[in-house]
């Protein structure tokens, strides 16, 4: 009976640790090559989960196609805020640009409170559901789950195939050699920069669809510490690791709760929870780059 | 010398004492502090409860001309600040309340927690203190003295939709209990537990989940897995919403589902649509409960107030359009039970608002009030359970209050999706 | 005598490099000497194992009488060992005399220096050095050619027995360099400091001041001669004429 | 020996900005709970300059010293109250308990996350405080999410009027003694060795080492005594003032985020910067909550993002360089 739930727990982990790792890229790829960790992540999260439910409520829109709308707003939102804000920040201490990536934050999620309000809101999809012996799956998840695996594999054709994603590699290695080497490293900034916000709008949308509930403009403050824990996970500065260190994460999240739920004098969910921020701090102490790299 | 000193100190009592009562004469108002939650986590709530208290207001005014006080009407004054939902900020607007706003009464935060923040300021300048989003019996059992619960207990939440439920099918009884780690729904939780098994059911579930939670699936694959024919849980809007939209994705069908708080709020149905058929919640007011001039005159009590269809208009006022839910209406039950203590007391005094709300036993739109003497916990008011059904709420019990019957068992989530209402023949 | 510094078979290497490769060489107290090397032969990984930044995968260390192959680099400045850096790296917020005290506070051996003697061992080193219109300045403010000047002051307060310059003279003028080659060379005698200089190229000025010129190459040690001798040797040649100084690469 | 007592000067405006704002709390009717909120900005900010200021390291998990220094005095007055006779003292329990269970916090995080830097230092705090929060509610640690509500038992050690005024009264006084004392040790820590330390270790910690500056100890000490000091600030602030508390709400972040603020509005790594900070902030947001309700966080966010554009190094940062070679030059460190 335990093995049919934990393995029903795990399938649903999965699939949500694909969206997670999906929802991480960006930072892990701001932070490779900015070296600024983004605090307002979720607030952008939250744009691409209101992108969604506006298109599908007011226009009767599919959330598949909200997709790329969700990556356009989120590229200019991502160049908007670099070239006006963490263009100035990118030598300066962290305390400013974490404080200043907060403030974007807050400053989103307190225009969207404003123009929508603070109703938390849902929106239904139905496209109908899979019943497996040890759990069911509506469609929209493995839609969503396949979204984030296309769009990671996009991502890592896009570093591979082309020029700017090779720029943007070498700026990654080393910011000052590509400087010498021809690489207009303020042009790769703003690029990686709109191109991590434009995914982490993005991968609000697929969570909506994980997750269709719930849509309010302070949304985003767990996926931002849920994404930490994941971008370590991973290596922090490397999106694929991420996309990994999502899978992980959501395996951990929802296989252990079972495992703790066997304990009667514990709170599965807070231990689940405590668990990750334990396994962050190991890997920051033992392996800072993360799991999945060999040095 | 020692006469001298007493000689002085009984004319100076005196003199004072003249004082004080050509100030208690003079009250040309009474004034209303709120520390509101206009912004923060609790905007939304907050933000009802303000629109509630506003139209209520603007009833005591308009309608009843004022406070009477003293033998004449004075205008109430209401003086809301955003306190952001934090508790530093709850603390230093009670004190520039009591002492610059001079207010002679103070409506509470919402929430259990913010209400606690507020209660020991209060207590200190002596102010009286509703409880209007505060539902943990925990506040009533610190010895405040000045705090009032306005609306009903959280230990009573879901006694309401236990008991009909036994009624409805006595033959049910495994059970499961979810509810959200806060405050407010533990205690809920753990009256219903005490009540839930005094009517014989088995509890086959029994957990917690914490705030802020945005993924349930775990808890709700092992609660599946307990195999339970009703379940009670939820804790505030965005778990509840999660709760019932994933039981759907997870395809979890039970004879009954009974929800705390988001049941009752029409966000709920607009983001969950048909999946809300039949789903029961209990709510501290519903628009159409049946209080009345009438019912209170059928109890034996006074009425007071404006009646539920006046106050949802006034309210509408306020909120632009948006239909009050029931933080509005417990919100709004706050300042007609502080001026009738008022009237009742003849005075502003603290100390006298305070005896004369424990003589006070009343309706009002948000339905009965009377309170513990000792303690100021609410006791008389009493919930409603209300359910989905065919896209409306109707309130299923208690049957005096009744605008429907309950649809018993709830359709399951597949014939929910094809169209299947639960509406009663 | 026993030598001041000597180091045996030391090797660092960072995953499969070998920034440093099997290096032994001996430093006399009160020796001049130049270090000589291309671009990535490894002489500031050297000088970062001899204080401390890194500790070597092999090899011995011994300052003074002491082994300090793993001593933490904090401990080993009071020891006597001051350095100066390529880049220099002031501490940019503080005026230029409270750079200086920090290493007379926290460089020498007693570590009973106080904030008050600190600040006159600074001022009498800003002196010395001539850095009195600078001295309350913010570090971060000055002329890089001031920096270095500064960065040496911050070393010479610490009273070291062996002062390691990285690259000191590279980017000033040549006329500035003889003069602080010179003044360096009188305060090493006057104070029996041994100096180790490291320079890319085979500058004049340094090298001519040198008494002993070790030429790294690959991060092995290849020359270890007196000056003249060294200059001749045909290795040094063949490094320096056969293949030009690389430029960076990519 | 007057050029020894000129260096504390510094402490001159600190020490009156606290006494006035002491002095209207007490004489301006409905200001006190005003100026509590104030002087509450100005402590946490106080301490945590010590640490961030003055070593340039971001905790942002900083409010977990503020927790468990809450659970410190919780737990004295919800496990003592029933030993009569105790009085006063279950306070200054309280108090030490508070110092003891953030300090020994501090080294546990200290020895583990300090040898982080940068954004993995940030990263690992925060991972602390929340896990740390989660502990306590997943194992039930004090009682776990039900926290500890001791009003009732608050009351019973010292009846309902000394409680009150307790509550109301001498726990702001308590934090503005704190915060004095937080400006003292500030200015101790920059007239000595260890300010000497901490700005070559923020600057650069790498060359600081070099100079023979064993950073770690450094480090550790600035850790240990914020720390320490938010602790006591919070076991007055929040636990002798609200008599209760839950854990959600004293490990919330946006503690963290209001510290930072405060420090970087007024200037970091500077004595006065903290207090100016503190009261600018604080009284921007008290107004604008009476004025404006529910704009505050939408008119706050671009402000901050200008400040860090524009003044990285903060209104003190800015007048120090003003009054640089006027008489004022001696009072604002």
């Amino acid at each position: 009976m335990i093995g049919i739930q934990l393995a029903g727990n795990l399938t649903q982990g999965l699939i949500l640790g694909g969206v997670y790792g999906m929802a991480t890229m960006g930072l892990s790829l701001i932070f490779g090559v900015l070296g600024v960790v983004n605090v307002g992540h979720g607030a952008f999260i939250m744009i691409g989960a209101f992108t969604t439910l506006l298109l599908f409520t007011q226009l009767g829109l599919s959330p598949i196609i909200a997709i790329p709308v969700a990556l356009v707003i989120g590229m200019a939102l991502g160049f908007f805020f670099y070239y006006t804000v963490i263009i100035r920040l990118t030598e300066a201490p962290e305390l400013a640009s974490l404080l200043a990536t907060f403030a974007i934050g807050t400053l989103l999620e307190e225009s969207v409170k404003f123009t929508i309000g603070t109703e938390f809101r849902g929106y239904n999809w139905d496209v109908g559901k899979i019943s497996l012996h040890i759990t069911t799956l509506p469609m929209s998840k493995i839609y969503a789950f396949v979204g984030s695996i296309l769009i990671a594999l996009l991502l890592y054709l896009w570093f591979s195939k082309t020029r700017a994603g090779t720029a943007v590699r070498a700026v990654m290695q080393d910011r000052k050699g590509a400087g010498v080497c021809g690489v207009n490293v303020n042009w790769i900034y703003a690029l990686s920069f709109a191109i991590g916000i434009g995914l982490t709008v993005t991968s609000g949308v697929l969570l909506t669809m994980f997750i269709p509930v719930g849509i309010n403009p302070y949304m985003g403050g767990a996926y931002t510490l849920k994404a930490f824990v994941i971008a370590v996970l991973g290596g922090l500065a490397s999106p694929y690791g991420a996309f990994f260190g999502g899978l992980i994460f959501g395996l951990i999240e929802n296989g252990t709760y079972t495992l703790f739920a066997l304990v009667p004098s514990l709170e599965p969910f807070a231990m689940t929870r405590f668990l990750s921020f334990l396994i962050l701090l190991l890997i920051l102490l033992i392996k800072p780059t993360g799991l999945l790299r060999a040095k | 010398m020692k006469e001298y000193c007493l000689k002085s100190a009984i004319i100076f009592m005196a003199v004072f004492g003249l004082l004080l009562t050509t100030n208690a004469l003079a009250v040309d108002k009474v004034v209303l502090g709120h520390p509101a939650c206009l912004s923060g986590k609790f905007a939304k709530a907050g933000s009802q409860a303000s629109w509630g208290i506003k139209a209520c207001v603007k009833w005591i005014n308009e309608v009843n001309g004022g406070v009477k006080i003293g033998g004449k009407k004075v205008p109430l004054v209401y003086k809301p600040y955003d306190c952001e939902s934090k508790k530093e900020m709850v603390t230093s607007l009670i004190g520039r309340l009591a002492t610059i706003e001079k207010v002679h009464g103070i409506i509470a935060a919402y929430s259990s927690g913010l209400t606690l923040t507020g209660a020991p300021v209060a207590e200190k300048y002596g102010i009286p203190y509703l409880s209007q989003g505060g539902a943990s019996n925990r506040i009533f059992q610190q010895g405040f003295q000045y705090a009032v619960q306005v609306l009903s207990p959280a230990t009573l939440y879901q006694a309401g939709a236990v008991d009909m439920l036994r009624k409805a099918d006595p033959s049910a009884k495994r059970m499961a209990l979810a509810f959200e780690d806060s405050e407010f729904a533990r205690m809920v939780l753990r009256g219903a537990e005490k009540h839930a098994k005094e009517l014989g059911f088995k509890i086959v579930f029994n957990r917690t989940y914490p705030k802020h939670v945005n993924d349930l699936t775990p808890l709700l694959s092992d609660l599946k897995a307990a195999k339970p024919e009703i379940i009670l849980g939820g804790g505030h809007f965005p778990d509840g919403q999660l709760f019932a939209r994933q039981m759907s994705d997870l395809d979890i069908n039970v004879k009954a589902l009974s929800m705390i708080v988001a049941v009752t709020l029409p966000a709920f149905r607009e983001a969950l649509g048909a999946k809300t058929e039949g789903i029961v919640g209990p709510a501290q007011w519903e628009f159409g409960v049946k209080y009345s001039p009438a019912a209170a005159k059928k109890v034996g009590v006074p009425w007071f107030g404006p009646t539920n269809e006046e106050f949802v208009k006034l309210a509408k006022e306020f909120s632009g359009g948006k239909t009050p839910d029931y933080h509005a209406a417990e919100a709004g039950a706050a300042p007609l039970v502080f001026v009738k203590a008022v009237e009742l007391a003849n005075s502003v005094e603290p100390d006298k608002i305070r005896a004369a709300f424990n003589k006070m036993d009343l309706m009002t739109f948000f339905g009965e009030f009377k309170i513990n003497p000792d303690t100021g916990l609410q006791t008389r008011h009493s919930m409603v359970v209300v359910q989905w059904q065919g896209g409306k709420k109707v309130i299923v019990w208690p049957e005096e209050a009744a605008t429907g019957k309950l649809y018993y068992p709830m359709p399951t989530f597949a014939e929910k999706a094809k169209g299947k209402v639960a509406v009663p023949r | 005598m026993a030598p001041l510094l000597r180091l045996e078979n030391v090797t660092k290497r960072f995953g499969g490099l070998v920034a440093v490769d099997r290096v032994s060489l001996e430093i006399d107290p009160g020796e001049f000497i130049g270090i000589v090397g291309p671009n990535g032969s490894g002489k500031t990984t050297l000088f970062n194992v001899i204080n401390g930044v890194y500790f070597p995968e092999e090899g011995t260390i011994v300052f003074d009488g002491r082994d300090i192959t793993r001593l933490q680099p904090y401990k080993r400045a009071p020891l006597g060992i001051g350095r100066t850096f390529q880049i220099p790296r002031p501490f940019a917020s503080a005026t230029v005399r409270e750079n200086i005290a920090v290493g007379a506070m926290f460089g020498t051996l007693s570590g009973r220096v106080g904030v008050d003697e600190s600040l006159e061992i600074a001022d009498q080193t800003i002196e010395r050095v001539g850095l009195q219109e600078h001295k309350d300045k913010a570090a971060g403010s000055l002329t890089p050619v001031e920096k270095k000047l500064m960065e040496i002051a911050r070393a010479l307060a610490m009273k070291p027995k062996l002062l390691l310059m990285d690259e000191a003279m590279a980017g000033m003028h040549p006329n500035d360099i003889d003069q602080m080659v010179a003044f360096i060379k009188e305060i090493a005698q006057e104070e029996k400091i041994a100096v180790v200089s490291m320079v890319e190229h085979i500058m004049r000025a340094v090298v001519g001041m040198a008494e002993r010129v070790i030429v790294l190459h690959q991060g092995a040690k290849i020359v270890d001669a007196p000056t003249k001798e060294a200059l001749e040797n045909p290795k040094v040649v063949e490094i320096y004429l056969g293949h030009p100084p690389e430029g960076q690469g990519c | 020996m007057s050029s020894k007592i000129a260096r504390y000067y510094p402490l001159i405006p600190v020490y009156a900005a606290y006494l006035i704002l002491f002095l209207i709390g007490r004489n301006v009717t409905g200001m006190w709970q005003l100026m509590a909120m104030l002087v509450f900005y100005c402590a946490i900010g106080q301490a945590f300059n010590i640490f961030l200021g003055m070593t340039g390291y971001v905790d942002f998990g900083y409010v977990a010293f503020m927790g468990i220094g809450t659970y410190g005095m919780a737990l004295s007055i919800s496990h003592l109250y029933q030993i009569e006779g105790l009085g006063m003292w279950v306070i200054l329990i309280g108090a030490v308990l508070a110092i003891l269970m953030s300090g020994a916090l501090s080294v546990a995080v200290g020895a583990v996350a300090l040898r982080l830097r940068g954004a993995y230092f940030a990263i690992a705090t925060i991972g602390v405080n929340e896990g740390f929060r989660f502990l306590i509610e997943g194992a039930k640690i004090w009682g776990g999410s039900e926290g500890i509500i001791f009003s009732g038992q608050f009351t019973h050690i010292f009846g309902r009027k000394t409680a009150s005024l307790i509550s109301t009264t001498w726990a702001d006084i308590f934090v503005i003694l704190v915060a004095c004392l937080g400006a003292f040790v500030t200015l101790r820590f920059m007239l000595g060795k260890i300010g000497y330390a901490l700005m070559a270790l923020r600057e650069d910690e790498d060359a600081a080492k070099v100079m023979g500056i064993n950073v770690t100890k450094y480090k550790i000490i600035a850790f240990i005594t914020s720390a320490s000091l938010v602790g006591l600030v919070a076991a007055f602030a929040w636990g002798l003032k609200l008599t209760y508390l839950f854990p959600d709400e004293i490990f919330d972040i946006s503690y963290t985020v209001e510290c930072i603020i405060i420090v970087l509005l007024g200037g970091a790594g500077t004595l006065l910067g903290p207090v100016a900070g503190a009261l600018i902030y604080g009284l921007s947001k008290y107004w604008l909550t009476i004025i404006l309700p529910g704009f505050q966080l939408l008119i706050f966010a671009p402000i901050i993002i200008v400040i860090v554009v524009a003044f990285p190094e903060g209104v003190v940062g800015v007048l120090k360089r003003r009054v640089r070679g006027t008489v004022l030059e001696k009072f604002i460190v």
